[in-house]
């Protein structure tokens, strides 16, 4: 990026002391999805460090979405961020449109000249959270609530399969679908149904409604996992794990090598070998002590878990490649 | 001389409603600590602020124009059909099924597509039609029910048969369409498509139709009063047939206008999320169901929503906040202000010993 | 089988019901009145964010429930306000009415918690269970209806007040008079303004109670949106319950049961999408065993927004 | 007598239009006071004001001598006056004791006491001789029941003046001389009667001081006992009427042929028609007499497609046209005035030429549009053969008076040009020069061959048109009587359910 494109932006900002922009152009609202909470700050955090001005942009749905991102191209930003599957469309055509000007998406992958993306390998953590649960469960009965029978979902409902019965065969794998992204009542009701069909381990994949599930394991006391961040310090007696995955450092770093100058477009890809995703206690050490319910024991083959997959030996299917 | 005046009185009204809604939206401004200077610029500025902000307007009003025609000539006969969004979701459907797999040349392609989509929406709308005519089925709560199943129908087909396996794959979607079965674009670089030409055009035939042929006449009779439609020999099952055929086929044309005009494949919820069905209501409520006054109102709401994303991208105003404006907008813009006001100063000017 | 019909599906059944019923009720007695309120999802999201707020700010549950419907009940006065002394059309208010409460609760959840999407806190009290003394120990029936949210057994309550006061007392006769033929009642010296704010009143402060059983009952915490369409499927109930709130009852009750039905029927080959639209499908098909409308006529003459 | 009410220099204006123009009115003790005029005279205005519906835009009202304002009806009702609306302020789905009481209600607690109300509404009832079910609701009672349950409410209410507007329009001849009598009774009793009414007879038995209103202005008042019917119809009209006389007719082939129509009632009730079988001939009126709610309008219903029979044919022109589309009888040769000319008859909220064009689309139709120019220059000429006043033909139809109304739809059907005629209530509410003007027309349409089928509960309207007369009770065809036989009490008789006399 030249200062030639610094100047044409000082035009917009009031200090005139020509500080980069960059916005971070979201397909849905903040609030659906703790993804885009956790991307956004790990976004503004950056901004801050490193004297950039960031500018966050929600949509209210895919017409606008693309509205704000040809918008978003006409108000010269220097560097637009987006982010996730939805958004592989319209950036696809934006940035065919626009080849001068600098894009990075981050979840998924579109390969063009002029856009950055990282993308993410979730079923090898599934794979992990998957074979925790089979290891652990006293009952053989394992259950998952995911917000909805999509595709997009499969990403962690059938790594977690694989990785259940490639160590618990005989295990019994349930699966409810909320229908929704924030309907924690439903997603609990859901829960409380796997508990009464004999799981003793719930795994949350329903983004804001997980809430529902974390509340319902903590009612009939069972044991459930999160999402994206370590949920586990919110209640370590139950939400026992967590699947990890670093959209904010993401959105950070690439915030970072942008102010640097050392920001490059081309497709990266971050599974458990990179860091870039992870499962609470295999790959990442919690605040919160490790329960029972898993013990020490199935940490430790679970590492030998992560080893494999890192290595080779164990290859994890993606679920979005059939 | 009477006609101008009454012109004018009617704009009037419109004119202080959203004076006193702009003045509501203020407040909600200063109590988060905003220039309301600055935001309504921004809102007009993305509204209409320039001629790609004008387009933008415009490709979003197209879908609600639509499906605001199609409520309001339902309404005209008598029949409260909420379920634009239903017929809208399976004309989008079906018109990407068409546009993916109908072979033939680009044009033509296109063509068949938007009717299918306009037949299926048509069809949806005919079968709650058909519901309350022949087993007493109230359409009201039987199209609001029929937008889920529709929409969760829809679903299903886009994240199991007819999932785009192209690509990443991730996404409930069909495949992309090819190229030359688009909407083609009005004016290049810009997103307004050949769909608002259609939306204008199914505005005046609407009106025309309503308001100067018979069949319109005698669907506005059975809307005014049943039984006297029944007893002038208007036949109820034929009217209803072509008054929810009609309505479904405008929501499913606004669908199959978004599809092939905006999204290129039917993408789930993108049809849903955006309202357009709740916003066509609207736009049909305001203008009480004339069908150039929807389409006008039609623009006015779809200006309300890009002014608010005008607002989210340009001031630090929120999302949430300037959605909170545009409800607050609307809100009054369907009060009688006007009306009131001058009902009031009329009477005492007639009246001269009321106190 | 066995998995599917169980005490805790009857059991489920009754949680889920809940906040459609107090909504429906409240949609129920604005309909008696003229007043067909599409705007229940929002006073029930606005309900849901205010419970939360209440018992964050008040620290006691108890007290939340009752901020809440106070909350709800300004809501709804702008609603009355609106489409009573501005004569707006009242189903674009309501709708508007929808829009406004989704922001504003967003808004607030940030302005207030500072977080997006979703507050909670694991330390906050929700609703308790009540266990009745004698009726747990009855085998079955125990096991279905003690031992949930006293919000629960009010709205089986509020819907029997309801009733008696719409068809027995005095008050409620002159309110359905108002709706029926407001020119009549009017030309009766029956206030028929003041009885529609009352009845929006309720209204609210039913959609407040729907709102606490959501955020504090069924789950302790409040996200975005979190009614996912309960205020419109309570809107079908309204109608499909002919606006006597025993009807009310039965078509909250029918909803309940086809959903929780639906989520034990997940996992059994069908897909999930097919499930999901059980409730919807049961509904309409019960359609066919109601068909007395003439209510319904009337009330949608009465706003006449067909027109 | 004390003046009990009073109305000094009333003006009432809408916009440039004046309704009332001046008036001075008085209404003392125990007084039957009648007010007449034409259609639009403006009778209900003032009327509308005395109750407090409206204001007047000049002019004073007093009630015991001291000046009132009245903002609404209640505080009418408090100072005593009562009025019984033209078009009834029913709740249709209460019962008639709700409908009664309501208002002042029958309390126990704050509980509405039903039985109490049923009992109290069954004396009021018995002791003004209108008796009525009170546990019937109001929406499943023909007018006549209505109109007395409307009446019983201003008794109800204590009212001492009690405004009657047009209350015998919908009575059969029997109730309204238990009208008549009752309202006599009562007004020896204390209360004092506003009536208006069309129907000079009435007016001649009932009233005490008779008010002519013509076009907003008093033309005359006088006692009963100084006037005449002539006198009073020459201030109403401003003009002599021509008393009609019947010429002797040579009635043709039978048009309308109706043979044994079954029509089930309501669950296990009595059937609603019971066997009826009936003809009409060109150039002959047949009068279907009987008290309201005896089966005439779902006869006329069957006759006219809109409802389909159990059993039976209905022949029209030659051709069977048992449970066709309404659109293909009126084809194959029916024109139809309905008796209830807002139910069926008009759409309040479309324009008169809306109105107008029902029934005739396919004439005005040109290219699948509208003809509005043809069909405006059309009603031009019936707006003026029918003296239909109108602001214009785009005024909603709701602002039209009743008996405007009717004339319009009477204009329409007559244009329709087919050779079988329905004419249900056809001057029900009408005054007496709109009166005139629809039977002479009745009567040509008779002479150039057309069929006609009359529907009324005045029997003199029947005695005077008719050349058969078949009289209706409970769903059968109580008799049949030649217009040479028929007396009105032998009509009366049958209609009441008594053995026809031979
Ligand atoms: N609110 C109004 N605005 C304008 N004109 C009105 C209004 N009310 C009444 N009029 C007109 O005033 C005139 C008098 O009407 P009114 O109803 O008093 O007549 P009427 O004597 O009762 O007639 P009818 O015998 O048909 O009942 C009519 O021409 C009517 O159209
Ligand atoms: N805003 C208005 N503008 C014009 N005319 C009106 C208006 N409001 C009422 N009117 C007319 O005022 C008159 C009074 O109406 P009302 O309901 O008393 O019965 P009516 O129409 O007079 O019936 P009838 O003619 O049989 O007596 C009617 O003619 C009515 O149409
Ligand atoms: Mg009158
Ligand atoms: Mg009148």
């Amino acid at each position: 990026s030249g200062g030639s494109k610094s100047e044409q932006s000082a035009s917009g900002s009031e200090s005139g002391t020509a500080k980069k922009r960059i916005a971070l152009v979201l397909p849905e609202e903040i609030g659906v999805n703790q993804f885009f909470v956790q991307m956004d700050e790990g976004f503004q955090k950056a901004g801050k460090e490193f004297g950039v001005e960031t500018k966050t942009i929600q949509s209210s749905d895919p017409t606008a979405f693309e509205q704000n991102m040809r918008a978003t191209v006409a108000e010269n930003y220097d560097l637009i961020i987006t982010a996730t599957f939805q958004a592989e469309d319209v950036l696809k055509q934006v940035a065919q449109e626009n080849p001068d000007k600098s894009f990075a998406i981050i979840d998924t992958t579109v390969d063009l000249p002029n856009v950055r993306s990282v993308g993410f390998r979730e079923y090898e953590a599934s794979y992990l959270l998957g074979a925790a649960a089979g290891l652990s469960t006293k009952t053989n009965v394992v259950g998952m609530v995911a917000a909805q029978d999509v595709p997009l979902l499969k990403k962690y409902s059938e790594g977690f399969k694989q990785g259940l019965e490639s160590v618990n065969p005989k295990a019994k794998f349930l699966i409810g679908y909320v229908g929704s992204f924030n309907d924690p009542a439903k997603a609990k009701e859901l829960a409380l149904v796997q508990y009464g069909q004999g799981a003793d381990f719930v795994a949350g994949a329903s983004a804001t409604s997980d809430l529902g599930v974390f509340e319902a394991a903590k009612e009939k006391n069972l044991y459930t996992s999160g999402q994206d961040t370590d949920r586990t310090v919110e209640d370590p007696d139950h939400i026992v794990l967590s699947q990890l995955k670093g959209t904010d450092a993401v959105a950070y770093e690439t915030v970072k090598d942008f102010a640097n100058g050392s920001f490059k477009f081309g497709t990266a890809n971050y599974g458990l070998k990179e860091d870039g995703v992870g499962l609470t206690f295999v790959t990442k050490d919690s605040e919160s002590k490790l329960s029972p319910f898993i013990g020490e024991a199935n940490i430790t083959k679970l590492k030998q878990i992560r080893d494999d997959i890192v290595s080779g030996k164990i290859v994890v299917k993606n679920p979005l490649e059939q | 001389m009477n006609a101008i005046k009454r012109t004018l009185l009617g704009m009037l009204q419109p004119v202080v409603a959203v004076l006193i809604g702009l003045l509501a939206g203020a407040v909600a401004i200063i109590l988060i600590g905003d220039s309301v200077v600055d935001t309504y610029r921004e809102m007009w500025n993305g509204a209409f602020g320039s001629f790609y902000f004008l387009t933008n307007t415009l490709t979003r009003a197209t879908p609600i124009i639509l499906t605001g025609l199609g409520v309001a000539l339902a309404f005209r006969a008598g029949f409260f059909n909420m379920g634009a969004t239903g017929q809208m979701v399976l004309g989008g459907l079906a018109a990407a099924i068409t546009g993916l797999y109908m072979p033939g040349p680009g044009w033509l392609v296109m063509m068949m597509a938007l009717l299918v989509g306009m037949v299926v929406g048509g069809l949806w709308s005919l079968f709650a039609g058909y519901m309350d005519a022949r087993f007493g089925v109230n359409l009201l709560i039987s199209t609001l029910l029929l937008n889920y199943i529709a929409s969760l129908f829809a679903g299903y087909m886009v994240s199991f048969p007819l999932k785009d396996r192209t690509g990443s794959a991730a996404m409930s979607q069909t495949p992309m369409l090819a190229t030359d079965v688009w909407l083609p674009k009005l004016f290049s670089g810009m997103s307004l498509h050949a769909g608002f030409i259609l939306a204008v055009l199914a505005a005046v035939a609407i009106y025309i139709f309503i308001h100067h042929s018979v069949a319109g006449y005698e669907i506005r009779m059975l809307g005014n009063n049943p039984f006297f439609a029944a007893y002038g020999g208007v036949k109820r099952g034929q009217m209803m047939v072509v008054a929810m055929l009609t309505s479904g086929a405008l929501a499913g044309l606004a669908g199959a206008g978004e599809v092939l005009g905006t999204q290129h494949r039917y993408l789930d919820g993108a049809l849903a999320s955006a309202d357009y069905g709740w916003s066509g209501i609207m736009a049909t409520l305001l203008a009480s169901s004339h069908p150039i006054g929807t389409a006008i109102a039609g623009i006015l709401l779809a200006a309300l929503q890009t002014g608010a994303m005008g607002v989210e991208r340009n001031t630090d105003v929120p999302l949430e906040v300037a959605s909170v404006i545009q409800a607050t907008l609307t809100l009054f813009v369907s009060a009688r202000f006007g009306y009131l006001f001058l009902k009031r100063r009329k009477e005492r000017k007639n009246n001269g010993s009321v106190v | 089988m066995d998995q599917l019909f169980d005490i805790s599906l009857f059991n489920s059944t009754l949680r889920i019901l809940t906040p459609i019923l107090l909504a429906a009720l409240g949609g129920a007695i604005c309909a008696r009145v003229g007043l067909f309120n599409v705007g229940l999802e929002g006073l029930v999201l606005v309900g849901a964010f205010s419970a939360i707020l209440g018992n964050h700010l008040l620290g006691n549950v108890w007290l939340a429930v009752v901020f809440a419907v106070i909350c709800v009940m300004l809501f709804s006065l702008l609603f009355a306000y609106v489409s009573i002394n501005l004569r707006a059309n009242v189903i674009v208010v309501g709708i508007s009415l929808n829009f406004l409460a989704a922001g504003l609760t967003t808004f607030c959840l940030r302005a207030i918690f500072d977080v997006k999407g979703a507050y909670y806190d694991k330390n906050m009290q929700g609703l308790p269970r009540w266990d009745i003394p004698l009726i747990k120990d009855i085998p079955v029936l125990g096991g279905i209806v003690s031992g949930h949210s006293p919000l629960v057994y009010t709205a089986f309550v509020a819907a029997i007040i309801m009733w008696v006061y719409l068809f027995k007392t005095v008050s409620g006769f002159r309110l359905r008079a108002a709706g029926e033929n407001p020119v009549a009642a009017q030309s009766l010296g029956i206030p028929v303004r003041r009885i529609q704010y009352g009845a929006v009143l309720v209204s609210g402060a039913l959609c407040g109670l729907a709102g606490a059983q959501l955020s504090l009952g069924q789950v302790t915490m409040f996200t975005e949106g979190m009614t996912a369409g309960r205020g419109f499927i309570a809107l079908v109930a309204t109608m499909l319950g002919q606006s006597n709130p025993l009807g009310v009852v039965a078509s909250s009750l029918l909803f309940g049961l086809m959903d929780a039905f639906s989520i034990r029927l997940q996992g059994f080959a069908l897909p999930a999408q097919f499930t999901q639209m059980l409730p919807y499908m049961m509904t309409l098909a019960a359609m066919f065993f109601f068909k007395d409308r003439s209510y319904l006529k009337d009330a949608q003459r009465a706003n006449g927004s067909s027109r | 007598m004390t003046v009990l009410l009073e109305m000094q220099g009333i003006t009432k204006k809408y916009g440039e239009f004046t309704a009332n123009h001046d008036i001075h009115f008085d209404v003392r003790k125990g007084e039957i006071h009648a007010l007449v005029g034409e259609n639009g005279a403006g009778k209900t205005t003032m009327m509308r004001m005395l109750y407090g519906m409206e204001q007047p835009t000049s002019g004073r009202i007093l009630v015991h001598g001291k000046q009132v304002h009245f903002h609404d009806p209640s505080q009418a009702i408090r100072h005593g006056i009562g009025m019984v609306h033209q078009h009834f302020m029913l709740f249709p789905s209460f019962t008639l004791a709700e409908n009664i009481v309501i208002g002042g209600e029958p309390k126990k607690a704050a509980f509405f006491d039903r039985q109490a109300a049923a009992d109290k509404v069954r004396e009021l009832g018995e002791r003004y001789g209108m008796p009525v079910d009170p546990w019937k609701k109001a929406g499943d009672c023909p007018l006549g029941i209505q109109q007395r349950t409307e009446i019983l409410k201003v008794l109800y209410q204590g009212a001492d003046v009690i405004i009657l507007d047009e209350p015998t329009g919908v009575l059969t001849p029997g109730e309204v001389k238990e009208l008549l009598a009752a309202i006599k009774g009562l007004a020896a009793q204390g209360k004092s009667f506003i009536l208006i009414t069309h129907k000079l007879h009435e007016v001649m038995e009932a009233a005490d001081r008779i008010t002519v209103l013509r076009d907003g202005i008093i033309t005359g008042q006088m006692k009963a006992s100084d006037t005449d019917e002539e006198q009073i119809s020459r201030l109403m009209v401003g003009r002599q009427l021509v008393p009609m006389s019947r010429a002797a007719r040579a009635p043709g082939d039978t048009v309308l042929d109706v043979q044994g129509i079954m029509l089930a009632g309501h669950k296990g009730s009595k059937p609603l028609l019971d066997d009826i079988s009936l003809t009409v001939r060109r150039g002959e009126i047949v009068g279907i007499a009987g008290i309201s709610g005896n089966g005439q309008s779902e006869l006329l219903q069957v006759i006219a497609g809109l409802r389909r029979p159990d059993s039976g044919t209905v022949e029209l022109n030659g051709a069977d046209v048992t449970g066709a589309p309404v659109r293909r009888i009126r084809e194959q040769g029916l024109a139809h005035i309905p008796e209830d000319r807002y139910m069926w008859g008009a759409s309040r909220d479309a324009t008169v030429l809306d109105n107008g064009l029902m029934g005739h689309q396919q004439r005005f139709r040109k290219r699948g549009l509208i003809d509005r120019s043809a069909l405006r220059k059309v009603m031009d000429e019936w707006v003026k053969r029918f003296a239909i006043k109108t602001g214009s033909l785009d005024t909603q139809a709701q602002f039209l008076s009743g008996g405007n109304l009717q004339k319009l739809i009477a204009a329409r059907e007559f244009a329709h040009q087919q050779p079988f005629l329905i004419a249900a209530e056809p001057t029900r509410g009408v005054d007496v020069g709109a009166m005139e003007l629809i039977h002479g027309e009745l009567l040509a349409r008779c002479k150039g061959g057309d069929g006609i089928l009359l529907v009324s509960s005045e029997l003199t309207e029947i005695l005077k048109l008719s050349d058969r007369i078949v009289v209706m009770y409970e769903g059968k065809i109580a008799g049949e009587l030649t217009a040479e036989q028929a007396t009105e009490e032998q009509i009366s008789l049958l209609m009441a359910g008594g053995k026809r006399q031979s």
